[in-house]
């Protein structure tokens, strides 16, 4: 066993360090984006990277979302690594052709000839008071496109590993960092070697009663409520799904196994978001097994509102909680609620 | 055989690309071509376009400071662009339709906006805010270049009714890369249709310089699409007018689009949550300083004495009462109603999103009583 | 009561009789797509149309999705109602960001000032034998944007109705135009005062024991497992859903507290397609009522494959009565399957 | 000051827009620029384009015709523009690397592209079918401009590692008004990319006449993103040739990216599904078959002499003996087995799926036996 030294960062400088070592142990590695060089991104999460690896290494591109993704497949067919930044959520949209047409296809379409190791880090998600389109939750889109691989972090270690991970992969990889956790801190240590693959969730708390699934930016609120339920006396299991393509549904079904009821919560829209399949699969694999249906705590099926409205479209520690009664057959806000 | 570039070929239209009708220092440069599409304007219409420019600018410094006090998220200055906007925005007619982005502050002013639909948005209240219909002007695009398409396909809408208005688009030199703003290009010119490209090359998209989107000026891209272009001092009231008067002629007169490029600087950080000095010299802003669009309107009043003490006055009493009442309308901006989170997502009934209000009340009134 | 003249049509040309009436009836209507003038179209739905009402009618465009859309935005608030044809399925990315970041949120951006009635027809679906990009199915992408509306026709008929109410809708509507079924046949009556609003489902046949839930191309290959289950002693009740946002979730949850049993199909992708919406909304509403968990039988989690392989890809008569067994309890193809 | 449009200077440069070498009746034209560059090819290697042209036309002959008989699902010919193919694609090197769009099949087949691998997409079996890096050839991109960003993308990647080889792409002229194809000029200009955008102007999009895309030609795009640009007869193997290896030159010599415009002609339909008679005249055909690049050659060979009847006999023979072995190759390509349409689409393992293909072969296994 090595001696392994740990740093205390934030999960933006986690993901710093990451592309850092990336850059350093493969050549092969570029970064690509608006505003990545001399600023260092919008998030500074490129920080200094051109500086130490060169313009070359670190490329600020034209503004032009498709021409960053079309230019990265045509880096990778060239044999590099491209590390595509999208500069927020709701800016990723203008690149999708380049995306599903191309990123998640051309290793079927070549019969496996062809490789995209491209890895497309996208800053998503809300409660940061922005604008419209810079605090989007899109990561269904892609988790429904077959041919790409799907991950969000909660935590600097997770930032820093995943990222390392995401890049290291042949796949294509949609990297979803949750911006309005940039600044949350946490130990990280940079050897990797026996780190969780990139493809599993976690279990981040075990408990009796209740499976709670969430990820990204909701697994801080998610860890709140479960703390506060246990001081209602009620057991909730917290998992951090980690990956949305693939989702690690035999963690999730083990713990549902274990419960009997299920939650999910993810700030993207409702309908046809990635908790409608996690219901949809987990009812299909513990069928026998649930007490009640799975429950959703999501964002409303409405475009992203102004900020003074964030807090009410975000699932917080008090709607999860009511739906964990929900699940529960406690009171809880829907009890006298006639469609 | 190789063509190098459109500016290689030393004619003499080329060679007189820049147009420039007031210099820095005030003094009026002779331009004959130019010259006669402002020859109308008055000492009394030079004052008032100094001070839509003064007042601008201060509603800029305002929003500035009221984000500073936390009472905006968010504000994008447009601080050294006064010229581009109120130049171009004073050569439209009513009926004529503006597509913007972001920065176009000056604009809307000129559009009659009202301050606090116009800070709405920059305060969390809005994703726009006001009514396109009533002042013929779109709320901002915030997607880089998605404006430049719709301005054009509402132009190819005025000439489908043989209307004589025009649709103008503002945009930067950043969004000169996106796709869409050449699609624009494109369909503009396949349709003939009348509308106005008017981009401000501020020098910058956020951190990059104009250089990371074009080799050549902007203006050389659009004449290859079939849209001619100026390019003009955008510092410059004189000349935005007279290029956007021109370029709105020619779209009356079923003459087709045009591509005005302003030649300006974003003298502030991108928007109050930028760093600029992170990728800019001070030399750099210093010597743009001395290319202030209203400096030099003042010193051309000052010249012909059309700036007295009592118009500077007024000017500055006018500005202060506007930045008053921006404050104003900021600071006593209502918070919308929780449940307005689901309006206006449909023109029409929806049934989900009827059924999830429906049960986002009835968890709201699970707080009742609360403080929350 | 009004005598009504039906006409026997292909569903192709009730498209185009449908886009004749809302051209003739509101000359605000403008087409604008590729190939749609003198070509009348790939698929000839706009055949004959320009030469009817004029170029500036029916607007040959240039090669360019999101100049497609984005100008059609333009005509939108111009107060035209514009139409618009993308030529297949897999040609709608490029066009992706208009659709989403303008189409979608144009009326809440402006708080309702300003409304976006622009109909998207997309020709989609597989079992054409066509070369990649020209057999997807991506209505799940729109499903999930809030602020779309989203349908899909099965028969002639509903092809011309849905179509005209599409284009009078003042809602932006995703149209899509099952590819495979252009030249079936069927009755079309003009005359759609009295017919199902836009939203609605419908029930194709009433049955007891298994609730099937399709659209578009697959509503003929349910008719037909349903007939083939009744052989088979088996009751299927089948809905046609037609509209996937919103689904009339009504309309099958009350065939499922009635069956106790749901089966859902669809050509696209499983992960986080309309499926899997489904079956989480509906085990939310009638959890007391099913028997067994909702199943799937669904287009593979793989891009669409070359055209020798879609027989497989494409859910199937065989495929859907598999699963329709499953639900129900019976010997199935994974009977014995081990994970 | 208002350019209307770059070739309105009337400089020598653009008057001399259009580049010929060959006319069609096979006369040479003198070119002090272009000729240098085909300088050294000789009658031996004209009879092999020669060869090339025939042999491609033969190929699209059998494989329309394989179409018809329901060997193939579809086919889109390139009749007409086997000299712009066969031009630009014998002027690269082994190691310059091509992305193409649907119609280069004459481009693949100088590449050295199996015959079978070249028909699988055609016939079903596969979404491209070889492998890009045995033949420096990208599969073909059927999403209209895409790999235009892909080459740059490319070329990006040679210059980083300070290569002299090149990346090309073709596209057609509807390409350019796709916001993916201007991208990548900005892009190639912004990063001096060693790649060669090559466009077959072929007048048509489907059933789109090039006036629909451009209102100039479309060689004069390319000048205002910074990239110089030529315009050459398609149908003049000669002149393609020269434009190419210019292009090529200035590419390996750090010169950057390069724009062809090869003016020619779709004689056939769109795809085999097509049917032009909608929306073209047969007097534009013909008058194109006046023009035909096979026709022109053959009579510049036949006046110096290089075309013996042994030459003919030999090429002819050449030409049935790939359609014979692409006839043969079609016919007897095994179909993929089912459970292949689960592979490739990750590089690594992933969960779902394997679980979707494992209870896929369970429901085929329920089948076994059975004459499904
Ligand atoms: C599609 C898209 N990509 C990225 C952004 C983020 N962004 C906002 S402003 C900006 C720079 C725009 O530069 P320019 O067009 O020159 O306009 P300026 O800000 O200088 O007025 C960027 C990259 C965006 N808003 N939209
Ligand atoms: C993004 C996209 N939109 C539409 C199509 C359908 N389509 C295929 S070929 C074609 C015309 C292309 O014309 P051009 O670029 O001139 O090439 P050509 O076919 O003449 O070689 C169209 C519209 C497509 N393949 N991709
Ligand atoms: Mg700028
Ligand atoms: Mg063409």
């Amino acid at each position: 066993m090595t001696t392994t030294t740990t740093t205390q960062l934030t999960l933006g400088k986690a993901l710093n360090s990451g592309l850092r070592r990336a850059l350093a142990d493969d050549d092969r590695v570029v970064l690509i984006g608006e505003d990545i060089g001399a600023l260092g991104g919008v998030f500074r999460v490129t920080d200094g990277l051109q500086a130490e690896f060169g313009e070359t290494r670190v490329i600020d591109s034209p503004l032009a979302e498709s021409g960053i993704i079309g230019t990265a497949v045509g880096l990778a067919m060239r044999g590099f690594r491209p590390v595509c930044e999208i500069q927020f959520d709701g800016f990723i949209y203008p690149g999708f052709d380049q995306i599903v047409a191309q990123v998640a296809k051309l290793h079927y379409r070549t019969r496996g000839h062809v490789s995209m190791p491209i890895t497309i880090r996208v800053p998503y998600g809300g409660g940061i008071g922005a604008v419209e389109h810079h605090s989007e939750s899109p990561e269904s889109y892609f988790a429904h496109t077959a041919g790409l691989r799907v991950v969000t972090c909660s935590t600097p270690q997770d930032a820093h590993t995943m990222l390392r991970q995401a890049i290291a992969s042949d796949d294509p990889v949609l990297f979803f960092e949750p911006k309005r956790r940039y600044w949350a801190k946490g130990e990280v240590d940079e050897d990797i070697a026996d780190a969780l693959p990139l493809g599993k969730a976690r279990v981040v708390r075990e408990g009796t009663q209740v499976t709670l699934v969430t990820y990204g930016p909701l697994v801080a609120t998610a860890i709140d409520a479960a703390a506060a339920a246990e001081d209602d006396g009620v057991s909730i299991e917290l998992i951090d799904l980690r990956s949305l393509s693939p989702i690690d549904f035999d963690t999730v079904e083990a713990s549902v196994r274990k419960t009997g009821r299920l939650v999910i919560s993810h700030e993207a829209q409702q309908h046809g978001g990635i908790g409608a399949e996690i219901a949809a699969s987990i009812t299909e694999r513990c069928f026998n097994w649930l007490e009640a249906a799975p429950a959703r705590v999501t964002g409303f099926d409405t475009p992203y509102p102004p900020a003074s409205l964030e807090e009410h479209f975000l699932p917080d520690l008090d709607r999860m909680l009511d739906t964990v009664d929900r699940v529960l057959g406690r009171p809880n806000s829907l009890s006298n609620w006639e469609a | 055989m190789l063509r190098e570039s459109v500016t290689e070929h030393g004619t003499a239209d080329l060679l007189e690309d820049f147009v420039q009708l007031l210099k820095p220092d005030g003094s009026r440069v002779a331009n004959p071509t130019f010259d006669t599409w402002v020859a109308d304007v008055t000492d009394e219409q030079l004052v008032s376009l100094y001070e839509d420019m003064v007042v601008v600018r201060r509603i800029d410094a305002e929003a500035t400071a009221l984000q500073r006090q936390g009472e905006l998220g968010l504000w994008a200055p447009l601080l050294g662009q006064e010229a581009a906007q109120i130049g171009s925005a004073r050569a439209l007619r009513d009926d004529d339709f503006i597509f913007s982005s972001y920065r176009e502050n000056a604009v809307a002013y000129c559009r009659g906006v009202a301050l606090t639909d116009l800070l709405s948005m920059w305060r969390g209240h809005s994703h726009g805010g006001w009514d396109p219909y009533t002042v013929n002007m779109a709320v901002p695009a915030i997607i880089i270049g998605a404006q430049a398409l719709h301005a054009t396909g509402y132009a190819m809408g005025i000439k489908a009714e043989a209307a004589d208005s025009v649709a103008i688009t503002y945009f930067g030199d950043g969004a000169t890369s996106q796709g869409d703003v050449n699609e624009a290009l494109v369909f503009a010119a396949s349709f003939d249709a009348p509308v106005v490209f008017f981009c401000q090359n501020n020098q910058w998209a956020i951190s990059e310089p104009v250089g990371v989107q074009a080799k050549r000026h902007i203006s050389e891209r659009a004449p290859g699409f079939g849209i001619p272009s100026m390019r003009v001092d955008g510092n410059d009231v004189l000349a935005v007018m007279a290029a956007t008067r021109i370029a709105l002629d020619r779209a009356r007169g079923g003459g087709g689009p045009t591509f005005i490029e302003a030649v300006t600087y974003r003298m502030g950080p991108h928007t109050t949550s930028d760093d600029p000095s992170r990728y800019r010299t001070k030399d750099e802003l210093e010597e743009w300083k001395g290319k202030d669009p209203i400096t030099r309107l003042e010193a051309l009043l000052e010249s012909t004495g059309a700036l007295s003490d009592e118009v500077r006055a007024r000017v500055k009493a006018k500005a202060d009462a506007v930045a008053g009442e921006l404050r104003q309308g900021v600071i006593s901006m209502e918070d919308p109603h929780p449940l307005s989170v689901f309006d206006n997502v449909y023109a029409e009934p929806h049934s989900w999103l009827e059924r999830q209000k429906s049960q986002y009340a009835a968890y709201l009134e699970t707080f009742e009583g609360d403080e929350r």
